[in-house]
């Protein structure tokens, strides 16, 4: 598929062409605080509010595909049950590789054995626009995860070359949207495609605030050996059991369901929301028996899920992709997995 | 008609907070006439004690959930007094605006939820819904709009957060002022439907005056609720760090609660006072909605209270269209507040919907709070509406025990009170 | 069946939580389609000694209230508390923390050795009588209280969080207070309130109650790397926290 | 328009309606329901199954199939916890629900085969093995000799008595029942479950023994086994966890990497050695 190259000015006229042709356009925005941006995916309204040279933003772009809370099906009470799927097509504008591989992953997860047709009408219905990262943020360690660049996972991926854009399409989607919103662009040069490629060679190594002392194959293996490591008691004795570190995550997908009626009493709604593995009742049953009652093992079960459980399920693939959210979402300051993993290394050694 | 009356209402109904009345007549000779106030005192003086400068707002606004945004902008002041730090022109604009929308939250409320349902001959707004359902949805529709007002500028409809000393922790996005200055727009009619029906049955106002005084703020050129000093119909104005002597608060043997006085035995705080006070400088829409009642600055008929709720109602959708003019003008933007506590008293009124409001601390050198003294309206206010019952009952006794009883109850709810602002009530067992 | 009778009632507060019933707006229509509110004095001049879901608002300061609330809880089947003052006792706890004579004879000065003055320590609803649900909050959030009575009409057990108001805080896309230095209690709150502090970048002080199980070392840790100590942080929880019962 | 190509994929949240044939309260806190897709479809569960049982407005809640796949419609017991375990109780002949399932691997019916078979039962946990005894029976040629072990709590919680008679006077069935306390009305044993163990005549290394109780139970029956010399390979315990999806995606029932919604809830114990987290 092509690499075309966009000029600054006719960005924006591609981005205004997608707002204007197109329904829900979702993009990163800066939120502006006292203490300097911060940066969140919302609806986009003018291409001038578009930042792609954002660090990180607040929340993954995953609550456009897995919102918060969703209705799963409807229902009469004593009826009959139907399901809403909502089929509404939307793009996202700014994605980084690092949240592509989160959402990859989830695509997986969502399709493998039982299909999930809320996620996936959701997911088939998202035009992602993604775009290499022109600022580390604080925390990140995606060169650690080898997640700092990608090839796929993007219907277009836009890299920031100094004067220009290179917009490389990887799908028919975003050939389509290409052609169709930025018709001036022109194929990328030799020398563009250089740059490109400098830009992500420098991601590659530069993403990596935390450094993980092993490579990203290594971690089911430490995780095998360290489960009755001191580690989780040590980390999980300051845990407030917040969530913080599951809401912010790109690849926790955890959710609760919940029914609720309107005041007739005669219809309703079956809604899934987000939940958080680290929640103290997260695995009770009735009779009020915790199967992870302790805050250490709820603590433990996140970093398994994240370097063992879960990578299983992917083939191998380590379901933490550095974006080093819950590093900065844990008040305590315990979340980190790079931390967590290098002490399990050093245990072992 | 016989000529013993005996009246006691128990936990008067319609009113926020507890009062009773009390009216014994035996062969038409008036034996006792009381307002009595039996809320349960809460202490909130004393509980600001130890307590940092940066809290108070967040404690006192829980005197009172329907005046919940006058009580944290005056103890605000009250601290930014104290420790001398000026707010810029923004925050006085937002802070005016979120002002605003208590007042039309509150007075909707009071005429249309609490007021209405006595003129229209119904015991609550519930049944009122059967008789006049457009008008209850035209109550509903003003109501929730100033709740929408409240929210997006103290960031919730009660117990506002947006307020801190020095400022605002999170300042509105001009999208949602323009969006609110389109809802205010299309407010204006729906009030002035609320308007005609409250006037289609005010002849059910009773005809009763009594020479009273009037205190409210005051400020040149200004209807004010926000700014200025604390004025007197009688003449007298006075700086509003001297409030304590307006008040002067005291204790009579036959009250149970601490009644206020100034010029004269008692006065009245409220949109009356205010109106009699401040009536030239309403805004167009304010004075048209006056007029249509007759109402005119010098009225002294407690009941009329009601009438000029309406007309500040109207004013202050009026004002906050213009104000939301004026800040997008300006832009609005995110100012970080920083504040140096330092010891000292601090001093502060504002208008609560109700009436005129104070409050006054001391911190010391860290901005922990030493003492408080807080006064509200509906205190300053029960002298007074004990002298109205003083008049009114002989004036009105031939009606009968029960419109005289629901004559009173009408009078009380006039005045708006605010029981459980009470922050020093006495409290009385009855019999 | 025939609507269950409902009937509501306030104690020591700011009726702010009845407010919020009243912000119903049209939901009240739709609320008093489904049930007979019986008694509500803020709003409604009927009275009634005859109800089954009694709603009550307030804390309890004086012995006559308890007797009053006692009643009501023998005629109610259903007793539902409303808002900070009536689950947690709420602000009016803060007087707690005085002697109590001390605290009327500084409101009060020399009349405070009237006897009508009266005033005992204050107690939550369920440090009185049995309660069956809290709905948390000062104010409470009147679409949880909507869901609970909806619930309660179903024969459903209302989903009242168990866990901090971070959950909610981080889905808003919130920045931490504590990148600001504030001390916020968010991390032991119980949730439900939508995270409205701190998405108008307040901290949050607490008006749900403490989470079933808090962790009281984490925030000792977590105040002592932000340099402050824990009576700080005893200055903030204090606001609606003192004297904390268990919140559930 | 919709781009994906999920209109012809189910939608796996969606129940599918059964209307309540018969129900019937067996003890205070435990109610049968027969059941009937209405569909018309049978339910094709296997032995040991669960279904998400989901009652509109209330919620969701797994509950083991327990009646056998050679049954016709298949039956449901429900012990009263919750919302939706008490809407369920409130049901009437002709009510409907919602189905979604049958979930989870159930018994793993051919290695069963030709063994001796020791059913361990506390209290509820009959309810799923009941879905195998009778299958057992129907297919009586397939296997060993059947034991079955029944502890309850206390006399009044007994149910299926007349099922638990009908076993114990089958002659190729060993039928064993204790409960923990005494009581008038009550001649037989009086313990735990596990002092019925010692009772069984058959050689136990031999047979496969299926636990299903509480939790505490298993604890005690596993000492136990493992004092007699059982195989782990030869035990299969029934496990109960939260469940929100019953199909591994909502993370509730996860114990370390196993979706007991999936891979259980039976497990056999010795699959269990790297789990932590089960037992
Ligand atoms: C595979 C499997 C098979 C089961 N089979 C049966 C059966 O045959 N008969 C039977 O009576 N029960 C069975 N259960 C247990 C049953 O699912 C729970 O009792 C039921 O979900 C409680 O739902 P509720 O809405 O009535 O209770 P709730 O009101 O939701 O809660 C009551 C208590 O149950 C806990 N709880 C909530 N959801 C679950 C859940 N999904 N699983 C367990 N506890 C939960 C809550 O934390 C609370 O403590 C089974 C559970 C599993 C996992
Ligand atoms: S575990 Fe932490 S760093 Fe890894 S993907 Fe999740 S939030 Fe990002
Ligand atoms: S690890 Fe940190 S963010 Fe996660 S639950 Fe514990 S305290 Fe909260
Ligand atoms: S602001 Fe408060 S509630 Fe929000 S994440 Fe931080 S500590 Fe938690």
């Amino acid at each position: 598929m092509s690499m075309k190259k966009i000029s600054k000015t006719g960005f924006g006229e591609f981005i205004t062409h997608i707002i204007n042709t197109d329904g829900n356009v979702y993009g990163v925005q800066a939120k502006t605080e006292a203490k300097g941006d911060r940066f969140a995916f919302g609806p986009l309204t003018s291409a001038d509010d578009l930042r792609l040279d954002y660090d990180v933003t607040l929340s993954p772009p995953k609550k456009y595909l897995l919102p918060p809370k969703e209705t799963l099906v409807k229902y009469e009470v004593g009826g009959g049950y139907e399901s809403s799927i909502c089929k509404c097509k939307s793009i996202l504008i700014g994605v980084h590789p690092y949240d592509l591989v989160a959402i990859k992953q989830m695509d997986e997860l969502f399709s493998q054995d039982e299909y999930d047709t809320h996620y996936m009408t959701r997911r088939r219905n998202t035009t992602i626009i993604a775009c290499d990262v022109a600022k580390a943020s604080p925390n990140v360690f995606a060169s650690s995860m080898g997640t700092a660049t990608v090839t796929d996972g993007y219907d277009i991926l836009l890299t920031d070359i100094g004067g220009a854009y290179v917009a490389h399409a990887a799908t028919e989607k975003g050939e389509a949207l290409l052609t169709e919103a930025a018709p001036s662009a022109g194929d990328a040069t030799e020398a563009d495609i250089a740059a490109r490629k400098a830009v992500q060679d420098k991601n590659d190594t530069g993403l990596n605030q935390h450094e993980l002392k092993c490579g990203p194959a290594d971690i089911p293996g430490l995780l095998e050996k360290g489960y009755d490591s001191p580690v989780w008691e040590e980390k999980a004795a300051t845990c407030y059991s917040c969530g913080s570190c599951n809401l912010t995550c790109p690849t926790c997908y955890c959710f609760d369901v919940q029914d609720d009626v309107a005041w007739s009493l005669k219809e309703g709604a079956r809604h899934r929301a987000w939940d958080g593995c680290l929640l103290e009742n997260f695995a009770n049953v009735a009779g009020d028996h915790n199967f992870r009652k302790k805050r250490e093992a709820r603590y433990r079960h996140r970093l398994y899920r994240k370097g063992s459980y879960i990578p299983k399920k992917l083939g191998g693939e380590i379901a933490c992709v550095g974006c080093g959210r819950c590093v900065g979402a844990c008040l305590p300051d315990i979340a980190n997995p790079v931390a967590v993993y290098n002490q399990l290394l050093e245990e072992t050694k | 008609m016989s000529k013993n009356i005996n009246i006691n209402v128990k936990h008067m109904t319609r009113i926020e907070g507890h009062g009773n009345i009390v009216v014994n007549a035996s062969e038409g000779k008036v034996e006792k006439v009381e307002w009595q106030v039996p809320e349960a005192p809460r202490f909130f003086e004393a509980m600001v004690r130890g307590r940092k400068y940066d809290d108070i707002q967040t404690i006192v606004s829980r005197i009172c959930g329907i005046c919940s945004i006058s009580h944290s902008l005056v103890a605000i002041k009250a601290v930014e007094d104290a420790m001398s730090i000026k707010v810029s022109e923004q925050t006085d604009k937002l802070r005016l605006l979120m002002h605003f929308s208590e007042q039309l939250q509150s007075h909707v409320l009071h005429v249309g939820y609490l007021v209405a349902p006595d003129l229209f001959g119904a015991p609550s707004v519930v049944p009122l819904v059967g008789v006049a359902p457009d008008a209850v949805k035209t109550i509903i529709g003003v109501h929730r709009v100033a709740n929408q007002m409240s929210e997006i500028l103290a960031g919730r409809v009660t117990h506002p957060i947006t307020v801190i000393p020095g400022g605002f922790s999170k300042v509105p996005e001009e999208a949602q002022l323009r969006q609110l200055q389109d809802l205010l727009k299309a407010q204006v009619e729906p009030l002035l439907a609320i308007v005609d029906v409250v006037l289609s049955v005010a002849a059910g106002l009773p005809a009763f005056e009594r020479d009273t005084e009037y205190v409210s703020l005051k400020r040149d050129g200004d209807y004010t609720f926000y700014h200025g000093d604390i004025a007197s119909s009688d003449g007298p104005v006075k700086p509003v760090n001297e409030w304590e002597s307006v008040a002067n608060e005291h204790v009579v043997a036959q009250s149970t609660a601490k009644w206020a006085k100034w010029n004269r035995k008692s006065y009245m705080a409220g949109a009356l006072a205010r109106f009699n006070n401040n009536a030239e400088h309403l805004s167009p829409l304010g004075k048209a909605v006056a007029d249509k009642f007759g109402l005119v600055k010098g009225c002294c008929n407690p009941f009329m209270n009601n009438v000029a709720q309406l007309a500040e109602a109207a004013h202050v959708v009026e004002k906050s269209i213009e104000l939301i003019d004026e800040l997008l003008a300006d832009g609005v933007k995110p100012e970080e507040v920083k504040v140096t506590p330092k010891a000292g008293k601090g001093y502060a009124a504002v208008e609560a919907p109700r009436g005129i409001l104070f409050h006054h601390y001391e911190f010391n050198k860290d901005g922990i709070c030493q003492g408080a003294n807080l006064c509200i309206p509906t205190n300053q206010n029960h002298a007074n509406i004990q002298l109205d019952f003083e008049a009114f009952v002989p004036q009105f006794m031939d009606q009968g025990e029960d419109r005289l009883r629901q004559g009173l109850e009408m009078l009380v709810r006039a005045y708006d009170p605010c029981v459980s602002c009470s922050t020093h009530f006495l409290d009385v067992q009855f019999v | 069946m025939s609507k269950p009778r409902v009937a509501i009632f306030d104690f020591a507060c700011c009726e702010g939580c009845q407010l919020q019933i009243v912000n119903f707006e049209e939901e009240i229509l739709d609320l008093i389609g489904a049930v007979d509110v019986v008694e509500w004095r803020e709003a409604m001049s009927e009275q009634s000694t005859e109800y089954d879901i009694a709603i009550i608002e307030g804390s309890i300061t004086r012995p006559e209230d308890a007797e009053k609330l006692k009643t009501i809880r023998e005629r109610a089947s259903i007793l539902i508390a409303i808002g900070a003052c009536a689950t947690i006792g709420g602000i009016n706890k803060l007087k707690n923390n005085f002697d109590l004579d001390e605290v009327k004879e500084y409101v009060y000065g020399e009349d405070a050795k009237m006897p009508h003055l009266n005033t005992e320590m204050t107690m939550a609803v369920d440090e009185v009588v049995k309660v069956d649900y809290k709905i948390h909050g000062c104010p409470i959030d009147n679409q949880e209280l909507a869901y609970a009575i909806r619930c309660l009409l179903m024969g459903k057990v209302p989903v009242i969080p168990d866990y901090p108001v971070c959950v909610e805080c981080k889905s808003k896309e919130n920045v931490c207070r504590w990148e600001y230095g504030e001390i916020c209690i968010g991390p032991i709150t119980r949730a439900g309130c939508g995270a409205k502090c701190p998405s108008a970048s307040f901290r949050c002080f607490g008006c749900r109650g403490y989470i079933d199980n808090p962790n009281v070392d984490a925030a000792r840790d977590v105040m002592e790397k932000h340099g402050l100590t824990a009576e700080d942080l005893k200055s903030k929880m204090v606001l609606f926290g003192s004297k904390q019962g268990p919140t559930i | 328009m919709c781009e994906c190509s999920c209109a012809d994929k189910k939608d796996i949240y969606l129940p599918a309606l059964a209307t309540v044939s018969k129900q019937e309260l067996l003890n205070d806190t435990e109610m049968y329901l027969h059941l009937q897709l209405d569909s018309g479809e049978p339910l094709g569960h296997a032995a040991g199954q669960f279904v998400e049982v989901s009652v509109a407005g209330l919620g969701e809640a797994p509950i083991s199939v327990s009646s056998s796949p050679t049954q016709d419609g298949f039956e449901l017991v429900v012990r009263n916890v919750g919302s939706v375990t008490n809407a369920i109780h409130n049901l009437k002949a002709g009510d409907k629900l919602g189905i979604r399932g049958p979930y989870g691997s159930g018994y793993g019916i051919d290695e069963l085969k030709g063994k001796d078979l020791v059913f361990i039962c506390g209290g509820i946990g009959l309810v799923p093995q009941r879905s195998l005894i009778n299958y057992v029976i129907d297919n009586r040629g397939d296997f060993g000799a059947v034991t079955i072990l029944q502890g309850t709590k206390d006399y009044t919680q007994r149910f299926f008595t007349d099922e638990l008679a009908r076993w114990d006077a089958m002659d190729d069935i060993t039928m064993l029942e204790t409960i923990d306390e005494a009581h008038p009305e009550w001649s037989g044993n009086v313990g735990v479950v596990t002092t019925l163990i010692p009772k069984i005549d058959i050689d136990l290394t031999q047979a496969a023994i299926l636990v299903c109780g509480p939790p505490i139970m298993y604890k005690f029956v596993l000492i136990t086994m493992k004092e007699k010399n059982v195989a782990k390979e030869n035990i299969f315990v029934n496990l109960e966890r939260r469940m929100k999806c019953g199909v591994g995606k909502c993370g509730h029932c996860q114990m370390n990497g196993q979706y007991v919604c999936q891979s259980g809830p039976v497990y056999r114990y010795s699959d269990l050695d790297n789990i932590p987290e089960a037992i």
